[in-house]
């Protein structure tokens, strides 16, 4: 079942076409990767599925209803999750804390008034904040100040915030950029653990071990069209995909 | 006609007083990136040089004539000032141009009064947030004000102008229209030429020349300028000596307009920061506009129709104009209290970011 | 951190507080404290605290909080003018009024950030000002009496109580019978010390306050709140719409201030429109600062360390500096004098502004800041090793 | 003598409700009807409470009036030549103190708001057992102050404050005005103007937007319109405008040829300065020269405005040139102390403290009672003004009033303005009943207990 429908976007900015007619379906269930070389769109497009971008024409399913004009809180409350190629966090609040707040959003809906009860009367959600904590390897940090994480593990934190919510749709920009080698290979076989309860993601990322690890659907973006979309051993041997990244030049 | 005319003029001389300290703002805010609260203290400070180099130029011998007696029985006081006893009538035309001449004081004396305050406390503040800036910024302009008092008093010490400069100008007359109906102060038109005058330098400045190219470069990226090897340190220290000198000669020279005294600061910061919002944070071009715009706002929400005021078929098209804006003036009592304030809601709401103002300034 | 040890530490706190608050009377006594005095530490810690929830918790700089304590204190005197001189009704209304103002400001201003959003709020606040002293105070709409400010008088009606009391003057206002102004007095260690039945009054809603802050510093809404100050990208990422949060805060903090204006208007049943001026809402600013934003004391100290000064400092002069220096030599004690009296007296702004200069260039997390470090101190060298690294950034609470 | 003033002479009211739930050694409960009146002084003395603005516009007013209250209380006390005790016309006050007590002083800030001035005039009576409050130099303080006397139950001797609403609708009887008004300014100027620049005026106000502003451009509404006077156009301006010009520019072509100028303190040195520099001294209107007017004057403006008053009429409830034997004595203690003449403000509450002290002196006691007593009609002389009223009804002073120029060649740098004319009290005296001062109630003292 498809649960992402993406048609016809276009976007501009000011003389600089940077969407050019991309059409993009996500399966429910699969990790679907995007990518292509710098400067080929794939941000902007991920900024248009969760309100940060308005696509100047265009549509974007989700689910079967529209996500555009949506604002960003309501796309997430929709199902849909994002982590960030520059990690977003809570810096000044504890990783326990970062972690409890987007538990609370899924509970609570965009905004309660619960400004009486105390947080740590919250069992079920503080128990379930630290099993995200533990998930992502970072149980021992729970009380510390995130904003002193190291940049690996920030992303790691962020990935735990989304987790916590459950969303059905997980939108991640390059998850392992910058991290060392072993890090990044925890990352992978984490996101494999997480394709298998079932959440679909779509993965950016130019770390085509990582891509070819996890993918189970590639789409190759060049200069904000969509060049290529085909299963990941296909892939490599498109002349199309090989010409956009290096004029050429074999993978 | 004239009336309008005259409100116009009166705007834009009102409008370069707020124009000048606005820039002086943004100079700080765009190069520095600190929101400076003691802006208006830089200000007074220029208007007490004045005030300072007066009261040197008339330092007076005090001789005591024992043949008079003042009401309360003691000799009376016979004050010369030591420059007229010196130099005679050289010594009283100094005297009478001590305004003109404090911004030979002004400027040495502010550029050590901003450079000072940059290198000894702005510095430390670049890194913190915008909130603790504005906060040690504001204690600096409480303290700076009380010092001012505890010297000068609290009580308004009156500047004039030079005679030659000061009487009414028949500036309707210069323009061709009938003598006598749009008379200004010289002084005032004095001023605005002035405001002028430092407007276009600071622009000149930092349009064609090196330095100001650079400093340019520094308020669009910093981190780039400096990985090119500039010291962009030094270039940013000399721009608060030169925000603090363009709002201190502000200052000396509206000391004949208001008299100075040590809460003159205060009176023009909320002003003056609303003034930089309205034109956009950061942006030059924006301050010295919104600033003239204020000004003419201002001057024209204080109108009220006069007893004496023709009928409607004797109206020319003017009186006209001039009828409908007094007619919607009285549905709106105290609209000149607040209009002000009213303008930069109005267009925070319209123009989040002012009318000239760059998108992401100031924004967390 | 354990749970339990974290709600005990609350229990604490709180106690320590009611205890604080209740012997305040007689710790101040010593230090020159009288009623008048004591209740404006209440006060204007009310005033503080609900400040530091909106600037403390989400960022927002306000400048224009002392409108709502304004709107506040003159909803209270009207009160007093038409139903009656019992506090509690005027009490009532003024956090209402407050609420109300701060929601319609809040609203607009909060469409913006930043600087953008502190120049808002001062803009609305000297409107407020600027109008209460003039154009709202004319005859024919005299809703504030401008200059002078509202004050109660023999003719007003107090529909339901008496205009004029049996000896023909303005009644006291009272809370139940019990009158605000009524000073008991009692001798303790030598020295005698005054309570006001509007002390307690004070006492009582400031506790109130504390509380009620607390509650909301610990709960999820809290914590949404300083999620609004750290990154609000993340938060509407994470499906929580921030605008609601900041209002909200906006508005319980509108409300604190117009309880601490009816408060005001309560123990003194005038309403002056200076009240509303942007030098009163940059004074809640410096008291917030000063004691400590985003902590739970820090506020209420600030707000005393300022009225103290404020009152006591100013009341200052020579003759009582002189008396001060009198155990030096007499040539020394006249240097004293002259080297201090700038500072007091008529001076109290510059120690003020120095001192709030100190706090913001060393202790940028105020006075809490400082007693966190010193107690850092004590504790580091008593065990020494464990690494100073160790202790949290976040100040203490 | 200690740090904090230890030796507070509290006032007590019983209270069975929540005092006695104070575990406390010793309640005065039962005690305390037997006080005849709050703070009554029980050492050997008492206590007088001098607010005044020592922060913001007023503070050298302030610190003008402050001096003349220490002069006051050495006076009183036996220090220096008596002053004023030498020339005045009640003998009771001997220098030996007042009722036997000596007389000290604590001071306030009021920072000239109302709020400030009640916190510090509380300040006074609650911790320091001050029984009279004194001092001020704006209507929107005394009106705020007095209010608080009286629901304190002390007396409060006005300083400077010059509107209507101070003795007519916010009048209280433990309240007490030296000062004259905008009443008795329009009246007295009236005749003056009109024997000056004649019957055929048209007069623009500019007025600032308060109490007393709103009271002084009736006054003046009133007196001119009666002399024939036109109003072309009445405009408010805000406090503390600072420059003026917007206001003034509307009038250069109006056809005004007066310009009236309702304000007091930095707005009147400011917009009088500005007015003269657009001009409005040497123009021409409607064949007449132009004038400007400055309803109430006060030497320490006419110094902020410098050679902007040269020739400018106005009203003034005292100056130091007067040469009647109180005024010369005021001015040579108070010059051979402090080496310069005292202002209009330092008189005016000199005289209230001596005021004061005199009637508890007559009275015998210091209930505020018995001094609204002794206060009410009385009639005195040798204070600088000529025989003054206390009227009973509204506790307003009625003397002559000076109608003053600024001077054109001024001898001194105090010698700022000339005496023109002094208008007998008849000629300023209105009845209780005049609609400008209607809408008040005395009430009833309050001893505050």
């Amino acid at each position: 079942m498809t649960i992402l429908t993406v048609r016809n976007i276009n976007k501009r900015f000011g003389g600089l076409k940077a969407l050019n007619e991309v059409n993009l379906t996500i399966e429910e269930g699969t990790v679907h990767a995007i990518i292509g070389p710098n400067g080929a769109g794939k941000s902007t497009l991920l900024n248009c599925f969760i309100g940060r971008l308005e696509p100047d024409t265009g549509t974007v399913e989700f689910n079967g209803t529209s996500l555009l004009g949506l604002k960003p809180h309501q796309i997430n409350q929709a199902g849909v999750s994002r982590v960030f190629q520059t990690p977003e966090i809570f810096g000044e609040l504890t990783l326990l804390e970062n972690v409890m707040i987007p538990a609370f959003a899924k509970r609570d809906g965009a905004f309660t008034l619960n400004a009486w009860g105390p947080v740590r009367g919250e069992r079920s959600l503080m128990e379930r904040a630290m099993e995200m904590l533990n998930d992502v390897g970072l149980a021992k940090k729970a009380n510390d100040v995130s904003g002193q994480l190291s940049r690996g593990d920030k992303r790691r934190l962020e990935l735990a915030m989304c987790l916590v919510q459950e969303p059905k749709l997980l939108l991640l920009d390059e998850p392992t950029a910058g991290m060392a080698r072993a890090d990044t290979n925890n990352t992978i076989d984490l996101l494999k653990e997480i394709a298998g309860r079932g959440i679909t993601m779509v993965v950016i990322e130019h770390d085509m071990h990582v891509v070819f690890s996890l993918a189970q659907k590639i789409s190759v973006l060049a200069q904000g069209t969509v060049i290529a979309e085909d299963l990941p051993q296909n892939i490599k041997g498109n002349p199309k995909v090989q010409e956009a990244y290096l004029g050429g030049a074999h993978l | 006609m004239d009336q309008i005319l005259l409100q116009i003029l009166n705007g834009l001389d009102k409008g370069s007083a707020y124009a000048l300290i606005a820039l002086g703002l943004t100079l700080i805010f765009g190069t520095l990136g600190v929101v400076n609260f003691a802006h208006g203290a830089l200000f007074m400070l220029g208007a007490f040089c004045t005030v300072s180099l007066n009261k040197l130029l008339t330092m007076e011998q005090v001789v005591l004539d024992e043949t008079r007696m003042t009401a309360w029985g003691t000799p009376m006081e016979i004050r010369t000032p030591f420059v007229e006893a010196w130099f005679g009538e050289f010594g009283t035309t100094l005297v009478e141009y001590a305004v003109p001449l404090s911004i030979l004081v002004a400027i040495p004396v502010m550029l050590l009064v901003g450079v000072t305050m940059e290198r000894g406390l702005i510095k430390h503040f670049y890194k913190r947030p915008h909130a603790e800036q504005i906060l040690v910024t504001f204690g600096l302009a409480i303290v700076l004000q009380e010092i001012i008092k505890a010297w000068f008093g609290a009580n308004p010490i009156p500047q004039s102008e030079p005679d030659a400069l000061g009487g009414m100008l028949d500036f309707g007359a210069a323009i061709g229209m009938t003598e006598g109906t749009i008379t200004y102060p010289a002084w005032r038109l004095v001023y605005f030429l002035f405001a002028g005058v430092v407007i276009t330098g600071v622009f000149c400045f930092l349009q064609f020349t090196t330095f100001g190219m650079v400093v340019r470069a520094g308020m669009a990226d910093r981190e780039t300028v400096g990985l090119l090897g500039i010291n962009i340190d030094k270039r940013f220290t000399f721009m608060f000596g030169l925000a603090a000198v363009v709002a201190g000669l502000a200052g000396v020279m509206y000391t004949p307009i208001l008299s100075p005294d040590y809460h003159l600061g205060m009176d023009f910061l909320v002003l003056s920061f609303v003034v930089v919002v309205v034109g956009g944070m950061g942006s030059l071009g924006g301050a010295v506009m919104a600033g003239f715009l204020l000004g003419i706002l201002q001057s024209f929400t204080a109108m009220k129709r006069p007893a004496i005021f023709p009928d409607a078929a004797d109206r020319t098209v003017g009186e006209d104009i001039l009828n409908v804006w007094y007619t919607i003036l009285e549905y709106l009592p105290g609209i000149d209290q607040i209009i002000i304030y009213l303008a930069a809601v109005v267009v925070l709401l319209v123009r989040p970011r002012g009318l000239m103002g760059r998108k992401g300034v100031m924004e967390t | 951190m354990n749970a339990k040890a974290s709600s005990r530490n609350d229990l604490y706190l709180i106690l320590g507080f009611i205890v604080a608050v209740a012997l305040g009377p007689i710790i101040m006594t010593p230090f020159g404290g009288y009623p008048d005095l004591l209740q404006k530490f209440a006060i204007f810690g009310i005033f503080a605290i609900g400040f530091n929830i909106l600037f403390g918790l989400t960022g927002y700089l306000s400048f224009g909080h002392a409108a709502f304590l304004g709107a506040g204190s003159y909803a209270a005197v009207w009160c007093f003018k038409l139903v009656g001189m019992n506090v509690l009704p005027a009490i009532i209304s003024a956090m209402i009024v407050g609420g109300l103002f701060s929601a319609l400001i809040g609203f607009v201003s909060l469409r913006r950030s930043g600087i953008y959003f502190s120049i808002l709020t001062l803009a609305f606040a000297q409107m407020c000002y600027n109008l209460a002293y003039s154009v709202l105070g004319q005859p024919g709409m005299n809703l504030t009496n401008g200059e002078t400010g509202l004050q109660l008088k023999l003719d007003d009606p107090r529909y339901f109580g008496e205009s004029a009391s049996e000896s023909g003057t303005i009644p006291p206002t009272s809370m139940f019978g019990i009158e605000m102004k009524q000073i008991h007095e009692f001798d303790l260690f030598g020295m005698t010390v005054q309570v006001s039945n509007g002390y307690f009054v004070c006492a009582l809603f400031v506790i109130l306050a504390f509380y009620v802050s607390m509650r909301i510093f610990r709960s999820p809404f809290g914590m949404m709140l300083r999620a609004v100050k750290t990154n609000q990208n993340r938060m509407s990422y994470t499906g929580l719409n921030t605008r609601p949060y900041a209002l909200a805060a906006f508005v319980i903090s509108g409300m604190y201030a117009g309880l601490a204006g009816g408060l005001m208007s309560a123990m003194d049943p005038l309403a002056g429109a200076e009240r509303m001026q942007w030098t009163a809402s940059g004074e809640v600013v410096l008291m917030t600062i000063l004691g400590g934003a985003g902590t739970l004391i820090g506020p209420i100290i600030g707000a005393g360390v300022i009225k103290y000064l404020e009152n006591i400092f100013s009341s200052f002069n020579d003759q009582v500096m002189t008396g001060f220096f009198d155990f030096l030599p007499d040539w020394l004690g006249s240097a004293m004098v002259w080297i201090t009296s700038p500072f007091v007296g008529e001076g109290w702004h510059l120690t003020l502004g120095v001192i709030f200069m100190l706090i913001v260039i060393f202790l940028p997390g105020g006075l809490m800041e400082g007693f966190a470090r010193i107690g850092r101190l004590f504790r580091g060298s008593r065990k020494r090793g464990e690494g100073a690294a160790d202790a949290p950034r976040v100040p203490a609470e | 003598m200690s740090f904090f003033n230890l030796s507070r002479r509290g006032l007590l009211k019983g209270s069975a409700a929540l005092g006695a739930g104070l575990a406390t050694p010793t309640i005065f409960t039962s005690s305390a009807w037997a006080q005849g009146y709050l703070n009554e002084p029980t050492g050997d003395t008492v206590t007088f409470g001098f607010n005044v603005p020592q922060t913001g516009a007023y503070a050298d007013e302030g610190a003008d009036e402050l001096r003349a209250y220490e002069l006051a209380v050495e006076h009183l006390n036996g220090g220096g030549d008596g002053g004023l005790l030498q020339t005045f016309s009640s003998k009771a006050l001997t220098g030996a103190g007042v009722n036997g007590k000596k007389v000290a002083y604590v001071t306030g800030d009021t920072q000239t708001k109302s709020d400030a001035a009640r916190a510090s005039a509380k300040r006074m009576i609650e911790s320091d057992g001050a029984l009279m409050i004194t001092g001020g130099s704006s209507s929107g303080v005394a009106i705020a102050v007095q209010g608080l006397c009286q629901e304190a139950g002390v007396i409060f001797m006005a300083g400077l404050t010059h509107s209507n609403d101070t003795t007519g609708k916010d009048k209280r009887r433990n309240g007490f005005r030296h000062f004259f008004n905008t009443e008795m300014s329009g009246a007295a100027l009236g005749p003056i103007l009109e024997a000056n620049y004649g019957t055929d005026r048209k007069a623009y106000h500019l007025t600032a937007d308060y109490t007393w502003g709103w009271s002084q451009e009736g006054s003046m509404k009133t007196y001119t319109e009666a002399i024939g006077w036109e109003t072309v156009a009445a405009v408010r301006t805000p406090l503390g405008a600072g420059d003026f010009s917007q206001y003034l520019t509307p009038v250069l072509n109006s056809g005004a040829d007066t310009l009236i100028l309702n304000h007091y303190g930095r707005d009147m040195v400011n917009s009088l300065t500005q007015a003269v520099q657009f001009g409005m001294r040497d123009k021409v209107v409607n064949g007449k020269d132009f004038v400007i007017v400055v309803p109430l004057y006060s030497r320490l403006m006419a110094q902020g405005a410098g050679e902007a008053v040269k020739g400018i009429f106005g009203s003034t409830n005292w100056h130091w040139s007067l040469q009647d034997a109180g005024s010369q004595a005021f001015v040579k203690s108070f010059g051979q102390k402090y080496g310069f003449p005292p202002s209009q403000a330092a008189h005016t509450c000199y005289v209230q403290a001596m005021l004061y002290a005199d009637a508890a002196q007559r009275a015998g006691t210091f209930h505020p009672c018995a001094i609204v007593e002794a206060l009410e009609g009385y009639e005195f002389d040798g204070m600088g003004n000529g025989p003054t009223l206390y009227r009973a009804e509204d506790h307003q002073c009625f003397k002559p009033v000076l109608v003053v120029k600024g001077n054109e060649n001024p001898t001194s740098q105090y010698d700022l303005l000339e005496v023109v004319d002094v208008t007998p009290t008849e000629k300023v005296m209105y009845p209780v009943d005049h609609p400008d001062f209607q809408g008040g109630d005395l009430g009833t003292c309050n001893a505050g207990i």
